[in-house]
């Protein structure tokens, strides 16, 4: 029998778990501002998971997907993509949103049960955050179609989890993308577990990186951890991408360090022991030990940051907090641009009733 | 003036729309070369190149989630699917995002895309291509489902379909593709969305129906004149939203409502037009509302395709009925 | 004899069918060690290991493909999706195979298939966690579609869902789960399939409803029984096939109907009702069929869910309609 | 970069297009007898292929799918299975049907639509035909769960087109038999369309036997038109399968001689000189030629075997043509165990009005 197809997945890392360089750094590392920022987004979103899930503790929020193990991959991911670019996230990767303009407040809006946090501000053109698993892929698709077909130099950007690799959805956006070399990177955010499924019941597959081969797209692998090395992966997919050479699988390699959100408990599922070894290897440190080897960083701006951050997340709970009340006209004024005439009779019904209280 | 089948005015008012719009796009299954499978697109991928008229990878889902894409990106997306039993794997797309997008954005978002696809049986067609789902869509807020009873109509509500800023299910009864022909002014004119039509006024009975089971309503209609039996023909035209006010105002003045459907009758689109009569007209009426509808099986593979549509027959009987009462 | 919640009685039907019948297998995503994102399978995984409680990948429709292929070899599936929001991936496996085989096959191959979700909204969950969407079910010949509405009858529907040798559909209403709890004897008795429970005898009003909503539909009722008001209510508990005659010789005692669904309005399964009753009952009827149901828009996010959710005031309130008529 | 992962696809060859064997030829090519009834088989699906096209041109038969250039794949997966084994088909592998006891009447009877012809009375637990393309994958991974469950020694195959590979199903049923080592073979029928769209178009995939390799799923490619080649790798699948090793997409390149269906023409979009291409490496006479190179067979055997294929099509018509008309009744009888109230009552009105003429 003779071989007609040859394929391999290749492994990106360029710190280590110590933050020591084990690879040329790119271009993009010279900039050391650029770097701090990168370092300083990543901090905020720890400190913001902190918060966010004490407010639902409390009862100021709702169900929250935290994002702490994952900073790394989606600050990088952020920095690696340019404005007029199209984001379609899951639900956790709050640091390229962050990086793209969406605010704090429209985080907590959203998972606070209103509709108003889905209309950012800032990434006019980003998808809002998407529930239903491996549904965002096509969405993707669509946007680099609508680039290509209006030749315009901008990227589609989807993420999509270890879990949602199993959804067809994602399988069949992948296929279109290579079929028409569509602007499109695929990122794989490989954190372990699907709630309580591990990434190595999910599928045979020994690397997520190697999805796309099926439908003839390259995969690459990348530590997630490795704040450098995802935007170094990020960038030559997108300028691949841009290039006109098609769509690119990109796994990044990270943990959920927190319960899949606070409406779950992964003690009852997850080893105590594979936890604190993922802790040992978490993004932050190690960026903040680079940084600090490069004289970038030091202590003191280590706590002034964390008391800046502390700040800003303040003053954003504070925003969120004291938004309007969410009126039940808002449940009808946005479904068409005209609406229908049962509507507008059922808008004043609504008005006539009210928010209920529970009973 | 053409003299054209409701399968040509389709193609009609597609190419109108590529032709005055550079961002309207057509996609689906064979719809390129081919010109689709109707031939509903016959000719557009070559007059309007092949970004703007795309056959895709066979998968229905995919259609219908670039099409989200696309549309957030302001494009008008006209997608096919290939018969309404493969809208099944489009369902998640439409439902959790198409018809959602603007209000889940609080309209920053949107979605102007159009989804045509046959709808229906009566043409020998094998397993799976005879299908009425049209209630699967209307019970989706956020959509506005749309279904043709001529060439006529076809054109015209298939270019309202397209420049209509949300999105749109436009069905298109498959046994009517090229049955009559009508004169077709090809002149751009959109008809109205959110509207019944009156196929024909009277007085003894209101007959409330669409698609293609207006042939056999009209027919039975014809019949039951040469009696005396006066029936008014309401072609729904408009699935979602319901023009109830239309039907009501029929009913006031009638006092017998029969309503026709091909698709199965537990929980069809019929069961909404009789309810909503039963709260606001319900003193208006003379008779008991009838249904007459495919039965609650699921659609027979063709041999027995005619004994599940609604027959003339079943119709007259029905209208007999309500004139009991 | 156990003190339980709604979400314990379905585990301890669960687990009593997987002891009762080794082709029972229960599937899911998380359903293994986890026991279920709502505990609905805990402890099963440990008690009858890896085989017969199956965590699945991350794809509703392959779960309901998967169950088609285990039914046909007599595998007794119960599979979970985690909530219905999430059941469009799996429509297609579910109606075009599941609801089919045996027709299709004339017999030869059948589908001895539970799917199980968490139906409706009130607990504060995330975007499309909230769904209600029966009518997509009902309209499907070839399905069961059963809605319990406590924890006893949910352990003796489960059970009878399990046993029947077709298709099943098994909504569990989400913010019953926990609500409150009854006396469940775990002794293996099923409820009977495809018929209506009255919940509470009534002498001026019939009121339908399922599910959750037969928490605020009782509470109205006591309230209106403090006015001398007297409610029939009726559980539907199958909302396919309906049973009509429990609803008809209600309406026929009553006179007067209000049904009540969190589901959007239009094309409902409250239409499928009134239309019934329009059709068989229109001279029992002493005033107009009310529904009072969810609005016709997307299911909101959690901050407006109880405006969406029909509220005991809009059931009294209907009630009085009824009453002035 | 360093490379953590590699994938590789074969090709498999043993009756070259003029019959000429390439390869040592596999074990059960010395039974002569089961060559020859393979071939024979092959013969009577093109012969029956002719008569049921005719059928439907003369008004006889609805809409049918045509099987003529894809028969050695058909009879060699029906040669490689096992009678216990589950067939998933599509809609055009009559070879396999045949061989594992559906009759000619049930396939005319399916193409007349009328459901009797997918009651097989033969292969009992064989799915019937599977219109919605993709769908019939999961059903094949739920049958190989079955056997796995159970303990069963059986396989299930599945088959699927090239444009059927852009369906999610078909790629969350190779996951779901990779990450749990299903008994299961996907067998990919290339046939180089899929109704207009040219398997190019489908996919940016060099092979579909790769489908399977971004789950994780090994595939190995082989010359579709070689009944010898398919057979062998098939029995090779099989056995790994049968093994616990897990499933393998297999692709068979071969070549749609019709139409796509008697709906359909080809012409409008299909290059001649493609399709006469195509008619000279096509499976009989490659076929034909080896058996007779074995001495196997020759032109008396052929003409004979052609006057009986003739005579047994002929019968399978004329039961066919003299089947008891369907009642309406058959309409209602077999969507429950149970039949519902409402079933019952239109039952009724369905015998009142019969089946009225077409107007
Ligand atoms: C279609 C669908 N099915 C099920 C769920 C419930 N659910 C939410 S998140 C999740 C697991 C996702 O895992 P993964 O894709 O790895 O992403 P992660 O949460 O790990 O970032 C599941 C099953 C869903 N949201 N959508
Ligand atoms: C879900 C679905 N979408 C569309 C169709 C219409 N259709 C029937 S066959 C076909 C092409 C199939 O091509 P391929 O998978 O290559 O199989 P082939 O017919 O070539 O054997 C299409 C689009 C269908 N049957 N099912
Ligand atoms: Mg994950
Ligand atoms: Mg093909």
């Amino acid at each position: 029998m003779k071989t007609i197809a040859e394929f391999a997945i290749g492994y990106e890392q360029m710190l280590d778990a110590d933050g020591s360089p084990v690879a040329d750094l790119p271009e993009f590392t010279r900039d050391g501002t650029e770097l701090v920022r990168m370092y300083r987004t990543m901090v905020l979103c720890r400190l913001f998971d902190t918060k966010a899930i004490n407010l639902q503790r409390t009862g100021r929020l709702g169900t929250y997907a935290p994002c702490t193990g994952n900073e790394a991959t989606h600050v990088a991911v952020g920095a690696a993509m340019r404005p007029g670019d199209v984001l379609c996230p899951v639900y956790r990767e709050y640091g390229t949103q962050l990086w793209r303009g969406v605010t704090l407040t429209e985080i907590l809006t959203y998972w606070a049960g209103d509709e108003t946090g889905t209309n950012f501000k800032g990434p006019r053109g980003d998808f809002p955050w998407c529930v239903p698993i491996g549904s965002q892929s096509p969405h993707a698709a669509g946007a680099a179609m609508a680039f290509k077909i209006r030749k315009q130099p901008h990227c589609a950007v989807a993420y999509i989890g270890d879990g949602g690799t199993s959804q067809g959805a994602f399988h069949e956006a992948v296929n279109m993308a290579g079929a028409q070399k569509l602007p499109v990177v695929f990122v794989v955010v490989n954190n372990g577990w699907a709630i309580s499924v591990p990434a190595a019941e999910q599928t045979a597959a020994q690397t997520f990186a190697q999805k796309g081969l099926g439908n003839g797209v390259p995969g690459v692998q990348v530590d997630g951890n490795d704040v450098i090395g995802v935007r170094a992966v990020m960038e030559q997919a997108l300028a691949r991408a841009r290039a006109g050479e098609g769509p690119t699988v990109v796994e990044a390699v990270t943990y959920r360090l927190s319960d899949h959100t606070t409406a779950d408990d992964a003690s009852r599922y997850r080893p105590a022991a594979e936890l604190a070894a993922a802790w040992k290897i978490e993004p932050l440190l190690r960026t903040r030990r680079y940084l600090e080897s490069r004289k970038l960083w030091d202590a003191a701006q280590e706590s002034a940051l964390r008391a800046e951050c502390g700040i800003q997340i303040d003053a954003a709970v504070l925003a969120y907090q004291n938004r309007p009340a969410a009126h039940t006209d808002a449940m009808f004024d946005h479904l068409f641009a005209q609406p229908t005439a049962a509507l507008t009779a059922q808008k004043q019904l609504a008005r006539r009733f009210g928010i209920p209280d529970k009973h | 003036m053409a003299i054209v089948t409701l399968v040509e005015s389709i193609n009609l008012a597609l190419g109108r729309a590529l032709a005055d719009d550079p961002d309207v796009v057509v996609m689906g299954e064979d719809v390129g070369v081919n010109g689709g499978v109707f031939r509903a697109t016959a000719g557009l991928q070559q007059r309007f190149g092949r970004m703007r008229v795309q056959d895709t990878p066979l998968a229905e889902g995919l259609i219908a989630g670039m099409a989200v894409g696309m549309g957030a990106q302001g494009l008008k997306v006209v997608a096919e699917i290939q018969f309404m039993g493969f809208i099944y794997p489009a369902l998640d797309q439409i439902a959790n995002h198409m018809a959602r997008l603007r209000n889940r954005t609080r309209g920053r978002l949107t979605c102007p895309v159009v989804i045509r696809m046959p709808h229906g049986g009566g043409i020998h067609a094998p397993e799976h291509h005879s299908e009425s789902l049209e209630v699967l869509l209307c019970h989706h807020a956020g959509l506005r489902v749309v279904c043709p009873s001529s060439p006529v109509r076809a054109y015209g509500l298939l270019l309202a379909a397209i420049r209509d800023p949300d999105p749109v299910i436009f069905l298109e009864p498959t046994r009517l593709y090229r049955m009559a022909k009508q004169d077709v002014l090809d002149d751009g004119q959109a008809l109205p969305l959110d509207e019944a039509s009156i196929l024909r006024e009277g007085d003894d009975v209101t007959l409330v129906t669409w698609g293609a089971m207006t042939h056999e309503t009209l027919r039975a209609a014809d019949l039951l004149l040469q009696e005396k039996i006066s029936c008014e023909v309401i072609d729904l035209s408009s699935l979602s939203p319901i023009d109830h006010d239309t039907i009501l105002d029929s009913v006031a003045h009638t006092g017998r409502l029969v309503i026709v459907h091909e698709a199965a009758r537990n929980a069809g689109l019929g069961a909404e037009i009789a309810a909503t009569v039963a709260e606001h007209a319900l003193y208006d009426l003379l008779a008991p509302v009838e249904r007459v509808t495919g039965y609650d099986i699921v659609t027979p593979y063709f041999a027995l395709e005619r004994a599940y549509i609604p027959s003339v027959e079943r119709i007259i009987d029905a209208v007999r009925n309500t004139l009991k009462g």
